[in-house]
């Protein structure tokens, strides 16, 4: 789907190769039952595949196919939408985006190399509510963070802290001496979440990650990035589920007739048409300038703009666009005996995680406002 | 027959209802304010043994209401009925308001069931099916709609092949309410495929407990185990248990599609106040949820809050003018489906106006916060609005073709229901 | 439409023969492009009818038909709506009724038996951001009161103003020196609104309406009513529209076929009739619930819950289903040769001028939190 | 031929730019960046002086377009082109950034009436229409949809009768743009009523200012009257002015359409930078109604503000990945209905915004309060994104069934066109 060059097609089938094996339709709804959903060595063949390096320099251990990391990882998360795979592939991603980019030396040589290496899992908590204070031995974080994806399969949590000079990020060992996790239900149910809670978690100096006070503007950079991985999987779900309901609408029939031949469900199906594309265009569109790094930018025309675009229309329009397929599909549609539903649980999720539609509006309408008259 | 409060037929509402009112006070159990509805309520948390322990619990109301002289109030007196008018039922139905009553069983057991066989039963067939049903001795399910079927009632592909006396059934039927705890049903079938589909069916009654029948629960997205699905294979009914003439099903069908959908409300057999508390979505609940959330305040809230409870009061406003007007003949009987296509799609509505009211906090939760999860599953299910008791793209159809006059669609099944495509060839 | 008893019926006949002679098309048109839209004569006429004294008590000169004044005058904005008739008929009837239940015997004498003859127009300033200070010889008033209808035909405003006892009524008479307005261009070309602006009119002691203070509330309570007429004027021009559509879509052939032959437009015109129904059920339901005095309880199933809950679904949709019947006009639609535009201006006047949907929406949700967890 | 700087036509693309770029800095005027469209102006405040004054500007730059060897840089230089490729006018567009440029008069002249002459043109008809379109001597415009005609535009009435050497035209046109100060148009007219509707069709250019030709204004909900409507009445044309076959109109007219389309990208005919400038309701402009009103930093109006943009960004985005794929041919061309489905409802949701925006604010206004006049009136008229160019009804259809290979709408316009149903019997 949004494989360009090459070197990014053969990437896709490879990947594609992997989770069609490991994750057909059956193994999906089987792991949904499942007491957990993570399988190390599987996530190791993953990290082999080059699932974890893409946003990371080379300089720091990773490497892109296209000078693009992120346009080539929108490949795989795509892939993840239309099968709806479980994996840590988001948090993952994200934690090593960072500590690549602002991590110590440090950093890089060990947690950041475990990620690679498909070792160790992240996660990026980026519902946190903690202070820090200073102590002699480095730094004691307190607090809650909620939604923390694969918090219980995850060797690291990053985390905005409130801190005297402002608001940083932390490294936080999930196996460190005061970390709590309760499990969290959810819509999706294989991709699970916990509330990770800090109780006076004794850190040293060095696990402060980027420079002090920087958190909010880096929190705001990977908020970009975890857009545009959301907007890959909606855009493969959604890709999915128009697929399952045009085979659907052609095969079933109503009064002597296919349902596709009904008027009023062919116009439907040109929306959803529409939609799909839409999704995909603007998904790459925002791969294209937040992986180049115009993410950054706060004009309303620049990566974080369509980013935000994005989220603010697909994450609208997308599960609403999976409910009408499963209206299409009638009665089946909302039972588990149809996958259709692996599709909008995945959906709604990825819609609402890092914020909701009209939160992703209003983060756009304030780039619009700060541009000015200029427009 | 055997209602210990014989009234005479000729009593005035009035006086029914303050004697309704007095045994009410003294009979019956005040409602419980925080019971859901059991089809949009996440079961996945519950027990089929707590289900089943409410359905016991609706068995004891209804016989009740019975031997208080209440159940049946539109039903002649030998059949254990009261003998008396829609008013009556209609006074019966305001005095219940606060108070518990079998609402579980109303739906499928009185309406369609018991209306279909006060028209088309015979003396025999009323006479023992009717008083167990009054009495909360017989729960019934309805054998209607199809795997293969989809909006299309008169397209059963369920056979039922005459051997004798008897019929022998084959097929498979879907969406049966409450199967699993139910002890009869009426199902129909394919009783000739030589002739257009709806002059070839047949309306059967049978017993659910029965060999070769089998029920399978179905889960709905919100964890629902409510639905069945049944399979039938050989099942033997004698053709006593037939309900109308053989090949006569569609006669039957027209009056019990009517009488399914008077569940909105204006029919005389249903003892309910017709009030959904608890609605899932509606102001007041979503409401409670921002109020959790810390947000009640905030104008957007404010204003989901608001629109979720419009949609409620505009629908509610409409059903009744509808069923107004149905009544005095200003609109004809296909306008309830204006009554179907509003209801289904504003709780579409609420259920989005829901999530959007949660954001994050609706699609996870902690486990027990029941205010988060309704709001997850039942935007999961939402469609189910959309789809159950006939589709709102029927109820458009209905609307556009009966109600406007607007020509009707094209048809490729008017000749021998065997000929009609069924799938791709 | 909403005539229920004979009296209503006769009622409805004559007022409805009284506007389409009044006001055909052709002369509403005309009327869209003339300097002014008011004329004396006719509206003395129709006070003849019983226009001006529905919302009145018989003591103070009015009277209603069915005891319910307003499901009375319902009838008239229904026809208003039917028609996109021009006339003060909402601003006239709302000082009316504020007069007829608040106004001193004085007033009643004067002013009101004024209206009530349909000698005076009155307008309910219901956006005034007005002060009053107390003179000896009574009060002066200074601010401004914006889109006020029919302001300079009409003889009376009611504002309320900001004063030491809180924020109470007064009728101000529009030839009062120091008395300004403003015309203003709008979406509906025959109901016609002025900004008036009041520097230092001075007014007697007798021009305070009601009790002091209790302004806030009476206007509430107008709101009310205004909001049941803005609805029976939206539910007669959404019967209009949709009976010229269902008309047009029967004889426009496209392809050989007429255009009401095609499924998609089958649907989309029983979702217009759906919310037909929906828009003269909720305004009758209103109407019955605030002319009992339901109006003034803030439960959410009291009057002011259902007139809040017309104006926020009715204000939103309806608009909306009018453009739907524009595009199914197609380019001619568009144009002012297709009277629709007639009934999608005067709807969206209505659905906006009193407050938009949303505030509406808010409206009742205030209602619905202030009610508690009862529900 | 009359291009001042001549050109090799395997000029690289960048020395090309780079003299277009020091040729435009150097001639053109900048674009004065509070011009809005024509079409969604309220013209009621803005006089018909005004709109030919601004033709006339068109006319001149365009006339400097061809005299600097910049006008028709895919054409052929025996028409007066510059005979380069679609790339040159690509990276032409690009330098066009910033400059005013003869936007008004691209459409209709340039896309479809000079692609089609080029295609179906005689030498003779080239050579004499072509340059005075280059040189902005002759705006055209096409004569092409009927009062009766809707979505289908092979169903035209207007009936060509020969006579001679020549063609005697009667009927009705509309929603020509700009008919009243377009020199030339291009007529589609019925020359054979007994034969299937395609095959009886035949394309004509003919002026407008022509004995039998009369030209009304069409007025819009927002005021704009530049829409006109033609009445024929025996309007004679030669028969050297035919283009294309008799009764071959339907072969011209699929060029016609797909040229029409390209409006939105694509097209190698069209001189523009491609970018509506301040188009109406999106989120900048937003920004500005909400800050007149003082509610930019309310939640709400950032909420409204960002849909309206995230419409924008995500519509650019479908359509240059669509016209993108038509062009890899990873898409038929038939996917060009999706970016026009999506920019008409974009645009009608857009104008809904603007609405929710202002509330009271947007349904009236002080005089001269261009803002909030633009809300209301842009409102009113929001159909016609939906409307004009083809419904998006018909998108739909296209998409449904020429891009999904659904089954196609059941016809009854098949047989002699004499013979198909046109209204009521």
């Amino acid at each position: 789907m949004f494989a360009q060059s090459e070197d990014q097609q053969v990437f896709e089938s490879t990947s594609a190769r992997f989770v069609e094996s490991q994750y057909p339709a059956e193994r999906v709804r089987a792991l949904a039952r499942a007491e957990a959903v993570f399988e190390a060595p599987l996530w190791r063949e993953a990290a082999a595949l080059g699932w974890t390096t893409l946003l990371v320099p080379e300089s720091a251990g990773g490497g892109s196919l296209s000078g693009n990391g992120l346009a080539d990882l929108l490949i795989v998360a795509s892939l993840f939408g239309r099968h709806a795979a479980p994996g840590p592939l988001f948090g993952t991603n994200l934690v090593a985006r960072a500590l690549g980019t602002w991590g110590s030396a440090d950093q890089q040589a060990g947690p950041l190399a475990e990620i690679l290496a498909g070792d160790a899992v992240a996660a990026w908590g980026h519902r946190s509510a903690c202070t820090a204070t200073r102590s002699s031995t480095g730094v004691v974080v307190s607090g809650r963070v909620r939604s923390v994806e694969s918090a219980a399969d995850a060797r690291y949590v990053l985390v905005s802290v409130d801190e005297p000079e402002g608001r940083s990020h932390v490294l936080v060992p999930l196996a460190a001496p005061g970390v709590a996790l309760t499990p969290l239900k959810g819509v999706d149910q294989t991709r699970r979440f916990w509330d990770v809670t800090l109780d006076g978690v004794t850190l040293p100096g060095a696990a402060w990650v980027g420079a002090m006070g920087a958190a909010a503007e880096h929190d705001d950079e990977l908020l970009d990035v975890a857009s545009v991985l959301a907007l890959g999987e909606m855009a493969g779900a959604l890709h999915r589920a128009f697929a399952m309901t045009l085979d659907w609408v052609a095969n079933r029939y109503s009064f002597g007739r296919p349902l596709n031949s009904y008027q009023e469900i062919k116009h439907r199906m040109a929306d959803l048409r529409t939609q799909v594309e839409a999704a995909e265009a603007v998904a790459a569109r925002a791969a294209s300038l937040v992986g180049s790094g115009s993410g950054s930018g706060s004009g309303s025309g620049s990566g974080r703009a369509l980013a935000s675009a994005g989220m603010a229309h697909v994450g609208r329009h997308g599960p609403e666009a999976i409910q009408d397929c499963i209206q299409l599909h009638g009665g089946i549609g909302v039972t588990n005996d149809c996958d259709l539903h692996l599709f909008l649980r995945r959906t709604v999720l990825d819609a609402n995680l890092y914020g909701s539609p009209a939160e992703f509006a209003r983060r756009l309408g304030r780039l619009v406002v700060a541009q000015g008259v200029a427009g | 027959m055997s209602s210990t409060a014989d009234v005479p037929a000729d009593v005035p509402v009035e006086e029914f209802a303050a004697r309704a009112r007095a045994w009410l006070a003294e009979n019956m159990p005040p409602a419980d304010p925080t019971a859901g509805h059991f089809f949009f309520t996440d079961t996945s948390s519950r027990s089929d043994d707590h289900d089943l322990v409410r359905i016991d619990t609706c068995r004891r109301l209804q016989r009740l209401l019975h031997d208080g002289g209440f159940a049946g109030i539109c039903v002649a007196p030998e059949y254990g009925g009261q003998g008396l008018t829609p008013a009556h039922q209609a006074a019966f139905n305001r005095e219940l308001r606060g108070f518990d009553h079998p609402i579980e069983i109303q739906a499928s057991t009185f309406i369609p069931c018991m209306a279909v066989l006060l028209e088309f039963g015979t003396e025999e067939q009323k006479l023992r099916h009717i008083p167990p049903m009054l009495k909360g001795e017989a729960i019934w399910a309805q054998l209607l709609s199809e795997p293969s079927g989809g909006s299309d009632a008169a397209g059963a592909l369920t056979t039922a092949t005459r051997d004798g006396d008897q019929w022998i059934l084959n097929g498979s039927k879907i969406w049966t309410t409450g199967a699993w705890y139910s002890d009869w049903a009426m199902c129909l079938a394919r009783t000739n495929w030589e002739v257009e589909k709806h002059r070839g069916l047949t309306v059967f009654a049978l017993p659910l407990r029965t060999p070769g029948l089998e029920i399978h629960r179905i889960e709905l997205l919100n964890g629902s185990v409510e639905f069945c699905q049944e399979f039938l294979t050989d099942v033997v009914v004698d053709d006593r248990d037939r309900i109308g003439d053989v090949d006569g099903g569609w006669t039957v069908m027209t009056r019990w599609l009517h009488h399914e959908r008077t569940i909105s409300g204006g029919s005389p057999y249903v003892t309910s106040t017709g009030r959904s508390h608890n609605a899932p979505n509606d102001g007041p609940r979503l409401a409670a949820v921002a109020r959790e959330l810390g947000t009640v305040d905030d104008p957007r809230a404010l204003e989901i809050i608001g629109e979720a409870r419009a949609l409620t009061l505009v629908s509610d406003a409409l059903v009744s003018s509808v069923t107004r007007k149905m009544q005095t003949g200003e609109l004809p009987f296909h306008a309830a489906a204006m009554s179907r296509l509003f209801s289904g799609t504003s709780q579409v509505r609420k259920a989005a106006l829901a999530l959007e009211l949660t954001g994050a906090d609706g699609v996870m939760w902690e486990p027990g916060d029941d205010q988060r999860a309704g709001v997850g599953q039942s935007w999961l299910v939402r469609q189910a609005a959309c789809i159950g008791g006939g589709t709102t793209e029927m109820a458009r159809n209905v609307i556009a073709e009966r109600l406007l006059g607007m020509p009707r669609e094209a048809r490729r099944d008017d000749g021998a229901f065997r000929d009609v495509p069924k799938g791709p060839r």
